[in-house]
């Protein structure tokens, strides 16, 4: 038999409200199984419904459960779609929601109240609710819902521990960061309606692809504008600047939303707009540009940071600039590739410096940690995995995924780019080792009773780790380079149905292959510059205890301390936007508000009133000056009457 | 031309100056009394137009409207000094630049 | 210029002359006595416009009954004579002066150019019907309503100056 | 139920609280719970009358329904005429719900003279419904003045500090618009006795009358837009609802916010698009205009605000900023997203001032200073202020996002592109005013000892509360319900004024539509 | 000409005057004779109303008394709207006069004869009646102003009321002069001849009788009286004297102003009228802004609203002067009711009444308050009251007469008015009591008329179609005699 689509994120959603509505009085065990489970069902749901599907033809199976909105002449259906996209995203977001959902009761039990705990998990399972739909949305509306429901939950879960002010100030920060995208993806999904007179993905694509030469120039705004979204829930430049403060939220948290799977919603619906994208070029260049950018840039900040927690962050913003410097330059497949993942080897990391963290009390500097491979062996193995696969150490996941966007680069004909990717690619390689010498190699650089509470997480926090570790080092399987044999690129063929061919006008964008012996160069050349940025990271960090970096920072402070500031865009666009935003705020109020509008009518009530009060003094109480009034009327009234006759 | 050669515009004239002067009174005089005797000197004036007219017309009806004109400006000078002496008890006066209570 | 002209124009004169008088006298009392003769003055116009009934009435109700009552009243409260200070605001009386002259040469000029430019029918002579018999018909035929309510303006006036004047009862 | 429709549904619903009012004059005056509850029961049997309107409307007909007709002034044509269309079934069900909600909130709050309160609040529902079913603008113009007495005293009895200063800045706003109103009514009716011989206030008379030029149709235009843009209110004219807002007692601010600005765009839609289409067509630019100044102007100045409930009101001149742009935009989407926002408004707003008012009365401060952190003290009141808040900002899956939305998408669609993109704004400001207002108040350290012991939202407060929040899940997730009735009104009204504005005018109104009883 | 001029048609017509009258001797003869009889009073004076006005209803339609006198739909609808407000005015006065120890016949016997002099006024079509009417009216009222012996106040009222009223019919008496010399009789009918309506001459009396019968209105700038008369005169005589005598002089000045313009009115005298309303409702609205004392406050709104009527006039015709009648009917119920109420509301006579003193007084004495508002919103004009139907006719008639800026004025100032009218309300309901002393109960009779009035202000609001076509029947009814 098979599950109806929309039990996939019913179940999440009926977690969520049994926790939100009874969480608090059924207590914690209730509400891990609550939780837990519900994610555990919808996992079971979709890969019951995948498992056929992956042996099916790709063709989308789309599933009408009601009408939504109908208003002139807009009409949209609540409407979910399995194609190989969808059900690539479906795969893994349960899967590794699942898993940190797992992780979570390990992680949440100890430092939280009841009310918490089921707060906790309530909106966890929210977030599923709305991550499910969002890639399961046949139309850009429904996407919309759930573009905005993780964004929801991110601004929830960011603020979770809300007493706390830094905590609060992130949500509030990432929302409306997240909301400046929205107003780019709000605009593009006019653009479209106008364009195509639908939302629904297949009658948007269709009539694109079929007139491509019509559309061309509105396609490019409204891609630019869908892209705007992307940059905004992807955490690309200049949009990025939430993601960091987001680490505000608790660690599974970051490891679900803000690793494996919101932040790469962007990377997901850029290619679920290929065909848009493809159809206008200008747009895909500006995709790739911005980033190549970001990955650089983030990198090159995470290497100066010393939260545990920040260090991965950047590093995901950056690995993120990758993919969608895939999709610029066309290469859906790599970038989607790069998603799958990124998402086990970063909700790996993210889990393991859970793992850290919680070990040490909260402990979240790496100055303040080190040789704790001994003390945490499960954490520092898998994260060890993690971190080689995502620095792309063959044979491990990352190498697979990051080595098939750089060909893409290359072989699109973006020396720049790839040069950028490139050099990327070593510096990650560089921060991740110095991130692993700093927190497990060396001696132990916290307080003595850290030290002494030190121990490893307990099984639910450490099972996840395992599978997570596993899945890092093997999923790059997947997707082999085209070397390795026709059919071996599986992520490829599975996805080939929701990349169609199509006829550019203007230049011929497709058949992007290189020669067999310059893939292979290709390959060699970024293996090469991964372990160069590894063995550096080993010699400062790990052997000479960081004495490089400190001769570095004292020849250059000033750069030092830029990058430690990340470049201080936040006190830029404070100055920028925030400052000046609240200083019109008081200025219209107290002056056009209040002086302007308001002051000119009571100015004018008041004169009024003065008026009377001054005419009131004609009434002397003189009898004779009334008789004067009286007869200065008659004379006015037989002048005004009678004058000039 | 009316009765024994008496323009009637004469007869105006005469009527609207005794008006006129029993303006003057009732604007610029502060005894009460005085003033109520320039409205009367007014209603006069108003009597002799009346007549004046009559005459011109050579009807009997001015005689009666004036005739009954002199009855009211009677009654009415009762009720009058009747309320200058309610008046007088309070304030001890009848000029009227001393009496201002209501006001404003 | 016939002599009753003359007669007549020299009665308006002299009651437009004691008028002036009543208003510029500051002691009332003689205000009260040059309103007299200017009536008495009215009356004699009053008899040459044909109106002897009128002129009588003027003589004994007006300058008899009335004014003497007046004359009453002022003795009753023996006002005393209108002080020069305390007078009104210069305001008043500039005002007031320019009122009345406006009005008083509107009034006069209309009056003159209608005297000059008359329509009216002539009268026939002079003992027409002015006797008093078809007065005093009149009166009671044609004017029988007004008559009735001036009776009952007359007990108003009555009951309203006896409710006002009288000392305040004991209860 | 049904037997009740047999005979007059709307005079039944527009008179039963004015009944039901009077029959709490018979109320000894001590006994005010009892009254209150007197005055609850009745709103509750109002909103009884008022659901077979709802499950007995004709879907597919735009005309009017439920017609009732009587002769009134017979010598000047003025009759009582009452009928609904999809926009007024809407708003009354606004109107029903509100009531009733904002009477259970009083219920425990409202200690002074609360008899005359209730009285008050009744009859305002009658005023405002009457507003919402007279087809004839001598009727419409008695209900809408009406409306203003009871209001002028809820807020001037029953209002915070400066409540006399706001009551009557309220009342005279508000007059100062439909007073001119009231001259162009008159002249309109002239008009058309002079051309037809025959005297009528009917709407549907009066729109057919021809003006001598565009000039006079541009003038009366004015005078009925201005009565109406007060009321919304569009900026400039919208100081007095700061004032109105924030100085309301909490069930005053619910109403006002909740029903009454509606009452103005209704104006519009009713009376105002039919009667001079021209003007109108011709000036839905400067509308539009209004709107998006009025959108990114409420945002900004209400970001400025420090008092909960005033940022709130400023909101409101944000949102409705937004519906002003739908009508001005003049697509089917729009418009029937700005009468779908109307409610929505209703709701959210609604929410956030019942919310507040909570606060105050356990608090007796509205300044945002005051607070802080309470969110761990009422956690229930925390959620569902978070639930209206993102109702409020347009987060989809609640009722806010499917308005905002279509009047956007509506407005896109139109030739006015540049309101849609200028109005969009709207979504990132609104975004960042509302989230700093719950992180000033719910969130961070709980600094002040005071707000410790917060007693949470309890009994007919949570079930207010909670009845609002249902009503926005479900139209953010079932729209369609709500916009089945609206979509052929609002076409009809577009038809309507197109046919007016090609020279040969057709009958607007009162086309006989499946479901009238004559 | 026949001697012989009282017959039954005569006296049938007459008879509401005559029972008016002889009531009011009864009234001197009881007060004197049986001084114990004195609480029956008030009800015999409103059994003479009641019957009165039952003769007029009765009175055969047509002339009489040498076709001087009229009786007609626009005589009857006109007597009515003054019986109201005289039974108004008695039934306040009771409990007034008992109060202040001044319950004397002279009282109702004053009140019922001024009654008469308005019926007069309305009801002549001879200018010579017309002016004995208005005497008559003025002499009882001088009195009535003065009532009050032992208060000053009242004393001054009477002397101020006396002498402008006595100069002001000086100027309507010169104007009647300058009519029967022009028309050769003092029969209004005798105006309607053509070559009056453009002799200036007769425009110059038209215009001392417009500022005559403005003074007896109101009518700024001849208002001058109206707030000190108020003030000091007792409440009750007040009720009536600022309603009725005004609604008879506009019908007067209708009769002649109709009598001479047949053919229309030139417009020059219109834009005269025309100046006097703008000025009234200007200068009434903005100082009565000003006032503290409420009857003061009223006074300037009756000025004010003697303006909205003057743009009736202005306009001109029947369909303005029908307007007016459901004016004058409307303004009954809510000016009598509002001093009414005040007479209910301010307990010590002797001192003056200011705002001030009625806070909180909606909670302490709620009826008597509540139809105080409802009076002034009344007379502000707001929908399903009264005074929403008279400026709802006035406007009308402005407009068809195409008066636009009159009446865009004139709502610019109702938008003012309601500054003040709220201003008492809410002293009334949302200020706190000065003293808590507990108020003394409601006299029956203040409470029939208050009841009367707001019953009669939400019965108009509401249903005014019957008065409406009354109204229009009474102004189709205005004859200029044979």
């Amino acid at each position: 038999m098979t599950v109806a689509l929309w039990v996939v994120p019913a179940v999440p959603l009926a977690g969520f409200l049994l926790c939100i509505l009874l969480g608090r009085r059924l207590g914690k065990g209730f509400v891990s199984a609550i939780g837990v489970g519900s994610v555990g069902l919808a996992t079971v749901a979709a890969w019951t419904r995948l498992v056929p599907y992956l042996a099916g033809s790709g063709a989308p199976e789309v599933e009408r459960i009601a009408p939504w909105i109908d208003a002139g002449n807009l009409s949209v259906d609540i409407s979910l779609r399995l194609d190989p996209l969808s059900g690539l995203m479906i795969s893994f977001v349960t899967f590794v929601g699942f898993l940190i959902h797992v992780y979570s009761i390990g992680y949440m039990k100890h430092d939280e109240t009841d009310a918490g705990y089921a707060r906790y998990f309530a909106y966890m399972n929210l977030f599923m609710f709305s991550m499910l739909t969002l890639v399961l949305a046949n139309n850009f509306a429904l996407l919309f819902v759930g573009w905005e429901g993780v964004g929801l939950c991110s601004y929830l879960l960011i603020g979770y521990y809300f007493e706390k002010d830094f905590a609060a100030a992130a949500g509030k920060k990432a929302f409306v960061v997240n909301r400046i995208g929205d107003f780019g993806f709000l605009l593009g999904m006019f653009g479209l309606f106008s364009l195509f007179g639908t939302l629904d993905f297949d009658g948007v694509f269709s009539r694109a692809a079929s007139d491509p030469a019509r559309f061309g120039p509105g396609l490019t705004v409204v891609c630019l504008l869908l892209f705007v979204g992307a940059t905004g829930k992807s955490a690309q430049v200049p949009l990025h600047v939430w993601l960091p403060d987001a680490m505000a939220g608790p660690t599974p948290v970051s490891a679900l939303i803000h690793a494996a799977t919101m932040v790469t919603a962007g990377v997901y619906m850029v290619t679920r707009c290929n065909v848009l994208f493809r159809l206008a070029p200008e747009a895909m260049f500006v995709v790739a540009v911005v980033g190549g950018v970001t990955a650089i840039f983030a990198a090159v900040i995470a290497i100066a940071q010393t939260d545990i927690k920040r260090v991965l962050a950047y590093s995901t913003v950056s690995q993120l600039g990758y993919m969608f410097l895939a999709c610029g330059v066309g290469a859906y497949v790599a970038g989607m590739f790069h998603v799958l993942t990124h998402a086990a080897f970063k909700a790996c990391l993210f889990l393991g410096s859970g793992a850290v963290i919680h070990a040490l009390g909260g402990e979240q500097d790496v100055r303040r940690m080190g040789g704790l491979a001994r003390r945490l062996p499960v954490t520092y193995r898998t994260f060890l995995v993690a971190a080689l696969a995502l620095a792309g150490i063959p044979p491990l996941a990352g190498f697979f995924s990051k080595d098939a966007i750089l060909t893409g680069v290359f072989a699109a004909h973006r020396p720049i780019l790839f040069a950028l990717g490139l050099f990327t690619a070593g510096l990650t390689a560089f921060y991740m080792l110095r991130l692993v010498s700093l927190t497990f190699a060396g001696e132990f650089r916290g307080t003595p009773e850290q030290a002494h509470h030190v121990h490893e997480a307990p099984p639910a926090m450490t099972l996840p780790l395992v599978v997570l570790a596993f899945l890092s080092a093997t999923l790059g399987f997947l997707g082999l380079p085209e070397v390795f044999g026709e059919r071996a690129n599986r992520i490829a063929a599975f996805l080939a149905p929701v990349l169609p061919p199509l006829a550019v006008p203007g230049r011929e964008a497709e058949a992007h292959h290189v020669a067999a012996s310059t893939e292979w160069l290709l390959m060699g050349v970024s293996v090469a510059v991964a372990v160069a940025g590894l063995l550096l990271a080993w010699k400062w960090y790990a052997k000479e205890k960081g004495r490089p970096a400190e001769r570095f920072k004292a020849r250059f402070p000033g750069l030092h301390a830029l990058v430690v500031d990340k470049f201080r865009i936040d006190e830029l666009y404070d100055r920028l936007f925030v400052r000046p935003f609240a200083w019109l705020a008081r200025v219209l109020w107290k002056v056009v508000d209040v002086l302007l509008i308001d002051g000119v009518l009571n100015a004018g009530a008041f004169v009024v009133e003065l008026t009377g009060d001054a005419l009131r003094f004609l009434q002397t109480g003189n009898v004779r000056n009334y008789a004067l009034t009286f007869l200065l009327g008659v004379v006015a009234l037989v002048l005004l009457v009678l004058g000039g006759m | 031309m009316i009765a024994g050669g008496i323009p009637l515009g004469d007869v105006l004239l005469a009527s609207g100056a005794l008006f006129v002067i029993g303006l003057v009174g009732a604007l610029l005089r502060r005894n009460a009394i005085t003033i109520f005797l320039s409205i009367e000197l007014m209603m006069n004036g108003a009597n002799l137009a009346v007549l004046g007219y009559a005459a011109a017309l050579n009807s009997v009806e001015g005689q009666v409207v004036v005739f009954f004109v002199i009855a009211i400006a009677a009654a009415e000078a009762a009720v009058g000094l009747a309320i200058f002496v309610a008046l007088f008890r309070h304030t001890e006066t009848i000029d009227v630049n001393r009496i201002n209570l209501l006001k404003w | 210029m016939t002599a009753t002209r003359l007669v007549f124009d020299a009665a308006a004169a002299l009651a437009i002359l004691f008028a002036c008088v009543m208003v510029v006298h500051r002691n009332p009392v003689k205000s009260v006595l040059a309103l007299v003769v200017s009536f008495f003055a009215l009356a004699v116009a009053y008899v040459l416009l044909a109106a002897p009934l009128i002129a009588a009435i003027q003589v004994i109700v007006y300058a008899g009954a009335i004014l003497v009552l007046f004359l009453f009243v002022l003795m009753l409260l023996n006002v005393p004579e209108e002080r020069r200070q305390g007078s009104s605001r210069p305001i008043h009386q500039v005002l007031s002066g320019a009122a009345i002259l406006v009005f008083g040469a509107a009034l006069l000029a209309l009056l003159r150019s209608h005297g000059a430019t008359r329509t009216e029918p002539v009268a026939v002579s002079a003992a027409g019907p002015s006797d008093v018999a078809t007065t005093s018909r009149l009166l009671f035929s044609e004017h029988l309503l007004s008559f009735e309510a001036l009776s009952v303006l007359l007990l108003a006036a009555l009951v309203g100056a006896f409710a006002l004047a009288r000392r305040e009862d004991p209860a | 139920m049904s037997a009740l429709f047999d005979g007059q549904p709307l005079t039944e619903l527009v008179f039963l609280p004015t009944v039901a009012a009077l029959l709490l004059l018979l109320f000894p005056q001590r006994r005010s719970r009892e009254a209150k509850i007197f005055a609850i029961a009745a709103s509750l049997a109002e909103f009884a009358l008022s659901i077979p309107l709802w499950t007995r409307f004709n879907v597919v007909s735009g005309g009017f329904q439920f017609v009732e007709k009587a002769d009134w002034i017979p010598a000047l044509g003025i009759s009582y005429i009452v009928g609904i269309d999809g926009i007024s079934l809407v708003l009354i069900l606004l109107t029903t719900i509100l009531t009733p909600v904002s009477l259970l909130y009083s219920l425990t709050h409202v200690e002074k003279s609360a008899r005359a309160f209730s009285i008050a609040f009744l009859v305002l529902e009658t005023g405002v419904i009457g507003t919402l079913v007279a087809l004839d603008l001598a009727l419409f113009y008695v209900f809408w003045e009406v409306m203003l007495v009871p209001m002028y005293f809820i807020i001037g009895i029953w209002g915070g500090s400066r409540r006399i200063y706001a009551a009557m800045k309220f009342f005279l706003f508000t007059m100062a618009g439909s007073l001119l109103m009231f001259l162009a009514i008159l002249y309109l009716a002239i008009r058309h006795h002079a051309e037809s011989g025959r005297w009528s206030f009917l709407l549907a008379d009066l729109a057919l009358v021809s003006y001598p030029s565009m000039a006079i149709e541009t003038v009366l235009f004015l005078a009925f837009a201005l009565a109406f843009a007060i009321k919304v209110p569009v900026f400039p004219l919208h100081t007095w609802l700061p004032d109105a807002h924030t100085e309301a007692p909490t069930a005053g601010s619910i109403i006002l916010a909740g029903i009454l600005l509606k009452l103005g765009v209704y104006g519009y839609l009713r009376f105002a698009l039919p009667l001079f289409p021209d003007a109108a067509t011709r000036f839905a630019p400067w509308l539009g205009v209004l709107g998006v100044i009025g959108v990114v102007y409420g945002a900004l100045v209400a970001h400025a605000q420090k008092d909960m409930k005033r940022l709130v009101a400023y909101s409101s001149v944000s949102h409705l900023g937004l519906v002003v742009i739908g009508i001005g935009a003049f697509t089917g989407a729009a418009m029937t997203g700005a009468v779908l926002q109307m409610v929505n408004h209703g709701l959210s707003t609604g929410a956030l001032f019942l919310l507040v008012g909570v606060l105050y009365e356990r608090r007796h401060t509205r300044e945002i200073a005051d607070y802080g952190g309470i969110a761990g003290v009422v956690p229930i009141t925390t959620g569902l202020f978070l639930v209206a808040t993102f109702s409020s900002i347009g987060l989809p899956g609640l009722n806010g996002f499917i308005g905002e939305f279509l009047i956007l998408l509506g407005t896109w669609t139109s030739d006015h592109r540049w309101w849609a993109v200028a109005a969009a704004t709207g979504v990132v400001l609104s975004a960042i005013y509302m989230l700093s207002l719950v992180q000033r108040v719910f969130w961070g350290p709980l600094t002040r000892e005071e707000n410790r012991r917060i007693p949470e939202i309890r009994g007919t407060e949570l079930v207010a509360a909670g009845a609002l929040v249902l009503l926005m899940i479900w139209i953010g997730v079932r729209p369609n319900y709500f916009l089945d009735r609206l979509r052929p009104s609002v076409e009809e009204i577009r038809r309507s004024v197109e046919l007016r504005k090609t020279a040969q005018r057709a009958p607007v109104a009162l086309r006989p539509a499946a479901g009238v009883r004559p | 000409m026949s001697f012989v001029t009282f017959g039954p048609g005569e006296l049938a017509a007459a008879a509401p005057e005559i029972v008016l009258a002889a009531a009011g001797c009864v009234m001197i003869l009881l007060d004197a004779f049986a001084p114990s009889s004195r609480r029956w009073l008030a009800t015999l004076s409103l059994a003479a109303i009641a019957a009165s006005s039952w003769f007029l209803i009765q009175a055969p339609s047509g002339t009489s008394f040498s076709a001087r006198y009229e009786t007609s739909d626009l005589t009857v609808a006109a007597g009515l709207f003054a019986a109201a407000t005289a039974a108004i005015a008695i039934l306040v006065a009771k409990p007034y006069l008992r109060r202040t120890g001044e319950e004397r016949g002279e009282f109702y016997a004053l009140l019922l004869w001024g009654h008469l002099g308005v019926s007069l006024m309305v009801r002549g079509l001879d200018l010579l009646v017309v002016f004995i009417g208005l005497e008559t009216l003025s002499l009882s009222f001088y009195v009535l102003a003065a009532f009050f012996r032992k208060i000053p106040a009242s004393s001054e009222a009477g002397l101020k009321y006396f002498l402008t009223g006595a100069f002001a019919s000086a100027f309507t008496l010169y104007g009647i002069a300058l009519l029967f010399g022009k028309s050769g009789s003092v029969r209004i009918a005798a105006l309607s001849r053509p070559d009056l309506a453009t002799d200036p001459l007769v425009t110059f009396a038209l215009l001392l009788l417009l500022v005559g019968f403005g003074f007896k209105m109101s009518l700024a700038p001849f208002h001058a009286w109206a707030p000190d008369v108020y003030q000091g005169m007792p409440t009750p005589a007040v009720a009536y004297l600022s309603v009725a005598p005004k609604g008879a002089s506009l019908i007067v000045l209708f009769r002649v102003l109709a009598a001479v313009f047949e053919s229309g009115m030139p417009d020059r005298f219109r834009a005269g009228i025309a100046a006097l309303a703008i000025l009234s409702m200007s200068l009434g609205n903005v100082v009565a802004l000003a006032q503290r004392d409420i009857k003061r406050l009223l006074a300037y709104s009756g000025i004010a609203h003697m303006g909205y009527v003057a743009i009736a006039l202005a306009v001109f015709g029947r369909e303005a002067l029908a307007a007016v009648i459901v004016y004058f009917f409307a303004y009954v119920v809510s000016n009598a009711g509002a001093f009414a109420a005040v007479s209910a509301l301010y307990r010590d006579e002797t001192k003056p009444h200011p705002v001030g003193l009625l806070a909180g007084e909606g909670r302490r004495s709620p009826f008597p308050s509540a139809v105080l508002a409802l009076c002034l919103f009344s007379l502000a004009g707001i929908p399903a009251t009264a005074g929403f139907i008279g400026k709802f006719f006035v406007f009308k008639a402005a407009i068809e007469k195409e008066l636009y800026a009159l009446a865009v004025i004139g709502v610019v100032n109702s938008l003012v008015s309601i500054g003040y009218y709220l201003k008492i309300v809410y002293v009334l309901y949302m200020r706190d009591p000065v003293g808590d002393d507990v108020p003394p109960p409601l006299a029956p009779a203040d409470r029939l008329a208050l009841l009367l009035c707001g019953a009669g202000i939400l019965v108009l609001g509401i249903f005014p179609a019957t008065l409406w076509d009354l109204a229009r029947r009474a102004a189709a009814s205005l004859t200029l005699g044979p």
